[in-house]
């Protein structure tokens, strides 16, 4: 029974992209404006992760679910889809 | 097929402007136990122009026959050539097991004779033995991108042949003086009849980054911080010889170019040992190396997922503990070149 | 100048599970996609096309169900496919694999000519490279393998030179078409299929082959009873149980650690000496 | 000039494949792009397929479509920390033909559903991503994707491009969806052998359950779990609104993690294997979300015009609904020989005017009044284990007194004045 995310994760099938389909607009309003930095903590995929002083985007995980662009306070995330046929691949449900 | 006809282990000796190969070694010595457990002889088989003179090598290295064709047509490697040369090698003497080095000549001549002769061949082996009791021989390696080892048998035709993986196979040591039969032979082609034509051999050895092919890589994941923690990285791979990975982190970093990443987005690679620097776990990173024969992982997180694929975990401080790796594996080597060349002293 | 890509549908080895019980790939787990080398030489058959015009023609043995991965090589750009499918191929090694390309082949030859073979370097479910210089050496082709450009097509005096991959380095190899070409992914770039291109493989079906369609066609070399190698046993490779930990201070963990990597001390060069 | 189709249908789940099958069946010539590697690579739902709206477009699919079981029987579980007052309703019509609804596999059902569509003629190309809707003198007249020579032509674009929908957006159709119009959903599907899902939901070989869950699983936060025992799996899953996921500072997985391991839950799925974790947006703004519909030679269906009914769990019904309902007004317009938005509005007037309008009126308010009392999530659902625990816990004390105090504890907390208020709004929000 996979119990963290990253056993969780490694049930997904992910077909990545070489390039990002997400982006920080603006690095300077996670680092000085957004305290809390929701996106740390309901992406469902971990995605986003803080380090110390930057925000580190793990696109290759993404779910493509849009919570991230919808909720980030800042509308600071600019969000599309990855290239036809990449990204997240679900097998079942 | 008369399967009783055919005895003998070969091994196919490559060479490369004139000098052996070592994999061509590599395979006398796993030849070698082979043959003793057969009881049958061990010979070589090498093909070149002026590259009589390389046999006596062989036997110091296990061999007790080596069949050579030393012929101007076959200086530089071509399919076409060395296929005929070694077809009719084997039409005539009849091998039971017949190896090759798994390089790019190796596969591509097995391919050529197993089609020529009408056999079976096993790719890119790394395990070999055989079945006394049946006289089989059991070829095995790793399939499905390294997934599951699989044993391959050649039942009903001769030779059993496979290519093998280099620097799997140990050398013997070499008996200075030992000596065995060379059996010279000639090719009937004329070059005029030919399609073929090497135009120039390049070898540089400073290639490209090729992690798919790296047999040691030394990686840095987002641990490593910065330009300093990176070079820090290179230093040791560059003592043991290694081509630098990175996880996405790191090239996004610029601290290294894509060619350089490993994982999802990088390059799946499969060495013999790899060393992860720095790199906490995430999947997208592990699928690219989790089937590396030995992982050593360095976090200074004892809970990073790394070590739950790695073999060998330390949790240090990287900054601390690579430039001391560093300096202990060099003054291990040099340590051991002494005290070798203090044995040759002695004899 | 007519090309023809010989290519094959795979398990994607990538993410493909192994069933624990009975030591075998587990088919559900991985799609079925086109060996990735494969796409390479459609992409450079396509390229050559651009170039020297002519078509491109896709072959592959397979279940029915590989029909996908033709389409695919029609995004790419392929003009037409065949697929040889029957039971009759099923279980083939490589060499029972060789001759029923072979055979079909033979048959393409006769219809329109062809210039050049392109396979994949290997497919990435077997690893073996080859099925390629097999198919060479039945039609009586040179094979060159590991290539990573074509330098010079010339049609006139029906030559061409490529660049193979060899060991830390290349070489430059001359041929008279046709010849057969195994590529390695540096050769090129699979592109993004133009829009035109999905309509047209969408709309794509394959011409399919049964045996009966192939000429003189000898049933003992193909499928299993062709193949000289069969799979013995099946098992999984020793994979880490998490890793042993090294305790004690930074000094300890480092000559620890360099203990273990000596374990494979045939990988380290010794630094200025050359190997005999 | 590139190709031109009568019809474009972006995204191939169920809205858009209903629209396109309907189209192409009725002669039109179709277009279904799908940006996944197949239809159903990139969607998810939790799993039940509504018999009646699928049976509109294929008859009979049961016969032959990719389902996993007949649902025979609805639970609703409120649950507690360590109790849990269930309710059900069980009924063997419900396993017989026509059935009522089933549980499926997306992945696996939306695969053979678009390639019906195929059948009907519909052209489908996957693996391509629509990035904007071409639009001259105000008109949609095709789509650009992102593959070079990327532009398509065609009379009408139908916008089925799920939650997202950027596509819609971007034409002003609506603006972003704010953090609670959306529920964020994460999954899991459990390997679990047969015998094991049928003993331990008390069913035939061929019968499921669908259990939906409120309370502690999402913390007292808007929202609902669910778990669906397919063939050999079982679908379990959460989700709250993003709002309320932001507020709570929840992490999906975790809730997801404590829902498997509730002491209530756990024996369910004891030693069941993860298969696939999964996570998606489901559009639950109702009524007031409902974006702009149609516009000259585009229509939007499915999730992409938050067609989902959140009180009932019902969407693909509401996708498929749309999607005939879009198709069907395309052919009216092509007899008209226009595609203008006056031509198309009917699609907009026939949904509103189907249960989908009508269903979503009736819970408009649902959601806003539930995110905005938490005590009923938060209060009632304990409440409601406290006084089943009171009642049915035999320690001598009369019944009376039981009801008694268990009356007390209702009030207690917000008077007798704020509960009736509560029953009242509550009554209101989905009467």
């Amino acid at each position: 029974m996979a119990k963290t995310l990253e056993e969780k994760q490694y049930l997904v099938r992910f077909n990545c992209d070489t390039k990002s389909h997400l982006e920080v607009r603006d690095h300077d309003v996670c680092a000085t404006k957004c305290p809390d930095k929701d996106c740390t903590i309901f992406c469902p995929a971990d995605v986003y992760k803080w380090e110390g002083d930057r925000m580190f985007v793990g696109f290759e995980g993404c779910h493509e679910c849009g919570s991230c662009r919808i909720g980030c306070p800042f509308d600071n995330i600019k969000w599309e889809y990855p290239k036809g046929g990449h990204g997240i691949v679900f097998r079942l449900a | 097929m008369n399967l009783e006809e055919y005895r003998g282990v070969w091994v196919f000796i490559e060479q490369r402007e004139g000098k052996l190969v070592d994999v061509g070694l590599e395979l006398l010595g796993a030849g070698r136990a082979l043959a003793d457990k057969l009881e049958v002889d061990l010979c070589g088989v090498l093909l070149g122009s002026n590259v009589k003179d390389l046999a006596k090598d062989t036997f110091e290295y296990g061999a007790d026959k080596v069949y050579v064709i030393d012929d101007p047509i076959l200086e530089q490697y071509r399919t076409e050539t060395y296929m005929k040369a070694v077809g009719d090698l084997v039409r005539k003497y009849k091998p039971e097991i017949f190896l090759y080095g798994a390089t790019a000549n190796g596969k591509d001549l097995a391919s050529a004779v197993a089609t020529e002769v009408m056999t079976g061949l096993t790719a890119d082996t790394t395990l070999l033995d055989v079945n006394l009791e049946k006289r089989l021989f059991e070829a095995s390696r790793p399939a499905f991108g390294g997934n599951i080892m699989a044993t391959i048998l050649c039942k009903k035709h001769r030779p059993q042949m496979a290519t093998v993986r280099p620097k799997v196979m140990k050398k013997l040591d070499p008996q200075p003086g030992r000596v065995g039969e060379v059996i010279e032979e000639s090719i009937s082609l004329k070059e005029e009849n030919l399609k073929t034509k090497v135009i120039e051999i390049v070898r540089s050895a400073k290639a490209a980054v090729n992690l798919e092919e790296a047999e040691i890589i030394v990686s840095a994941g987002k641990g490593i911080k910065d330009e300093k923690g990176f070079k820090m990285v290179e230093q040791l791979a560059d003592v043991l010889n290694a081509t630098v990975g990175a996880s996405r982190d790191v090239v996004e970093m610029g601290l290294c170019g894509h060619d350089h990443q490993v994982g999802q987005t990088g390059a799946t690679v499969t060495p013999k040992l790899y060393i992860a620097i720095g790199i906490s776990g995430a999947v997208q990173h592990v699928v690219g190396m989790q089937n590396s024969e030995m992982i050593i992982a360095i976090n200074n997180d004892p809970d990073a997922t790394i070590f739950n694929v790695a073999h060998f975990g330390v949790v240090a401080d990287a900054f601390e503990i690579v430039p001391l790796l560093t300096e202990e594996f060099k003054k291990a080597l040099k340590n051991e070149v002494e005290a070798e060349e203090g044995g040759v002293a002695h004899v | 100048m007519n090309i023809l890509v010989c290519i094959k549908q795979v398990p994607d080895t990538k993410i493909i599970k192994i069933n624990p019980k009975t030591n075998t790939l587990d088919r559900s787990s991985a799609p079925a996609i086109l060996n990735p080398y494969d796409a390479h030489g459609v992409q450079e058959a396509v390229r050559l096309r651009k170039i020297h015009g002519g078509k491109v023609t896709v072959l592959c043995m397979g279940p029915p169900m590989a029909r996908e991965a033709i389409k695919k090589c029609v995004e790419i750009g392929a003009d037409e496919g065949y697929l040889i499918s029957d039971r009759r191929f099923a279980g083939a090694d490589t060499l029972a694999t060789s001759y029923a390309l072979y055979k079909a082949i033979q048959k393409l030859m006769k219809q329109d000519g062809i210039d050049l073979v392109l396979c994949g370097k290997h497919a990435i479910d077997g690893d073996t490279g080859q099925t390629g210089p097999g198919i060479a050496r039945r039609i009586g082709i040179p094979p060159l393998t590991n290539v990573i450009k074509v330098e010079e097509v010339d049609l006139d005096s029906q030559q061409m030179k490529v660049r193979r991959k060899i060991e830390k380095g290349y070489e430059i190899i001359q041929s008279k078409l046709p010849c057969l070409l195994t590529v390695e992914k540096e050769i090129n770039t699979v592109a993004y299929s133009p829009l035109p291109n999905m309509l047209r493989a969408a709309r794509y079906e394959p011409i399919v082959w049964t045996v009966d369609d192939l000429e003189d066609v000898d049933i003992k070399q193909l499928g299993l009873k062709g193949s000289p190698t069969i799979v013995g046993k099946m098992w999984p490779p020793a994979k880490s149980e998490g890793a042993k930990m090294i305790d004690g201070d930074v000094k300890k963990q480092a000559s620890e650690l360099v203990k273990h990597m000596l374990e494979k001390r045939e990988l380290f060069e010794v630094k200025g000496g050359e190997q005999a | 000039m590139s190709e031109k189709f009568d019809v474009i249908v972006v995204g191939a789940g169920p809205a858009g494949t209903s629209c396109a099958y309907t189209a192409a069946k009725n002669g039109l010539k179709v277009l279904l792009i799908e940006r996944g590697e197949f239809p159903g690579a990139k969607n998810v739902m939790g799993g039940i397929l509504y018999r009646k709206q699928m049976e509109d477009i294929i008859p009979e699919f049961w016969k032959e479509a990719p389902l996993e079981r007949p649902v025979v029987e609805q639970r609703f579980w409120f649950l507690d920390k360590e109790s849990m007052v269930t309710t059900s309703y069980k009924g063997l019509e419900w396993g017989k033909e026509p059935f009522n609804n089933f549980t499926v596999l997306r992945a696996k059902f939306d695969k053979w559903f678009a390639d019906k569509a195929v059948e009907q003629g519909a052209l489908l190309i996957n693996e391509t991503v629509v990035t904007e809707c071409i639009v001259e003198d105000g008109k949609v007249v095709g789509v650009r994707t992102d593959r070079p020579d990327g532009d398509v032509y065609a009379d009408v674009v139908v916008l089925a491009d799920g939650v997202n929908s950027l596509l819609a957006k971007k034409l002003g159709f609506h603006k972003e969806w704010k953090p609670n119009e959306v529920a964020l959903t994460v999954m899991e599907v459990m390997k679990m052998p047969k015998g094991s899902i049928n003993e331990r939901f008390n069913v035939e070989e061929n019968q499921g359950v669908s259990v939906e869950i409120f309370g502690d699983a999402t913390k007292g936060a808007l929202g609902t779990a669910f778990l669906y025992t397919n063939k050999d799996s079982i679908n379990i899953g959460v989700g709250t609104t993003l709002s309320g996921m932001i507020k709570k500072k929840m992490k999906p997985h975790q809730l997801l993690e404590d829902l498997k391991t509730h002491p209530m839950i756990k024996p369910y799925i004891e030693g069941a294997e993860s298969l696939e974790y999964l996570a998606h947006l489901i559009p639950e703004g109702g009524y007031d979300s409902i974006p702009k519909l149609v516009g000259d030679g585009v229509m939007v269906i499915g999730d992409a015009a938050q067609l989902v009914n959140a009180i009932h769990r019902e969407g693909s019904n509401m996708a498929m609904a749309s999607g005939k309902m879009a198709a069907e007004t395309i052919l009216k317009a092509k007899d008209l020989g226009e595609f203008s938005e006056r031509n198309l509005d009917s699609y907009r007037t026939d949904l509103y005017d189907s249960f989908i309008g009508k269903d979503l009126k009736k819970y408009r308010d649902a959601a806003h009044t539930f995110e905005e009392h938490p005590q009923y999530f938060e209060q009632y659902v304990p409440l409601m284990n406290r006084a089943m625990n009171t009642m049915f816990t035999v320690d001598g004390t009369p019944k009376w007194d039981k009801q008694k105090k268990i009356m007390n504890s209702f009030t207690a907390g917000r008077g007798k004045l704020g509960v009736a208020k509560d029953l009242y709004r509550a009554w209101k929000a989905v009467k």
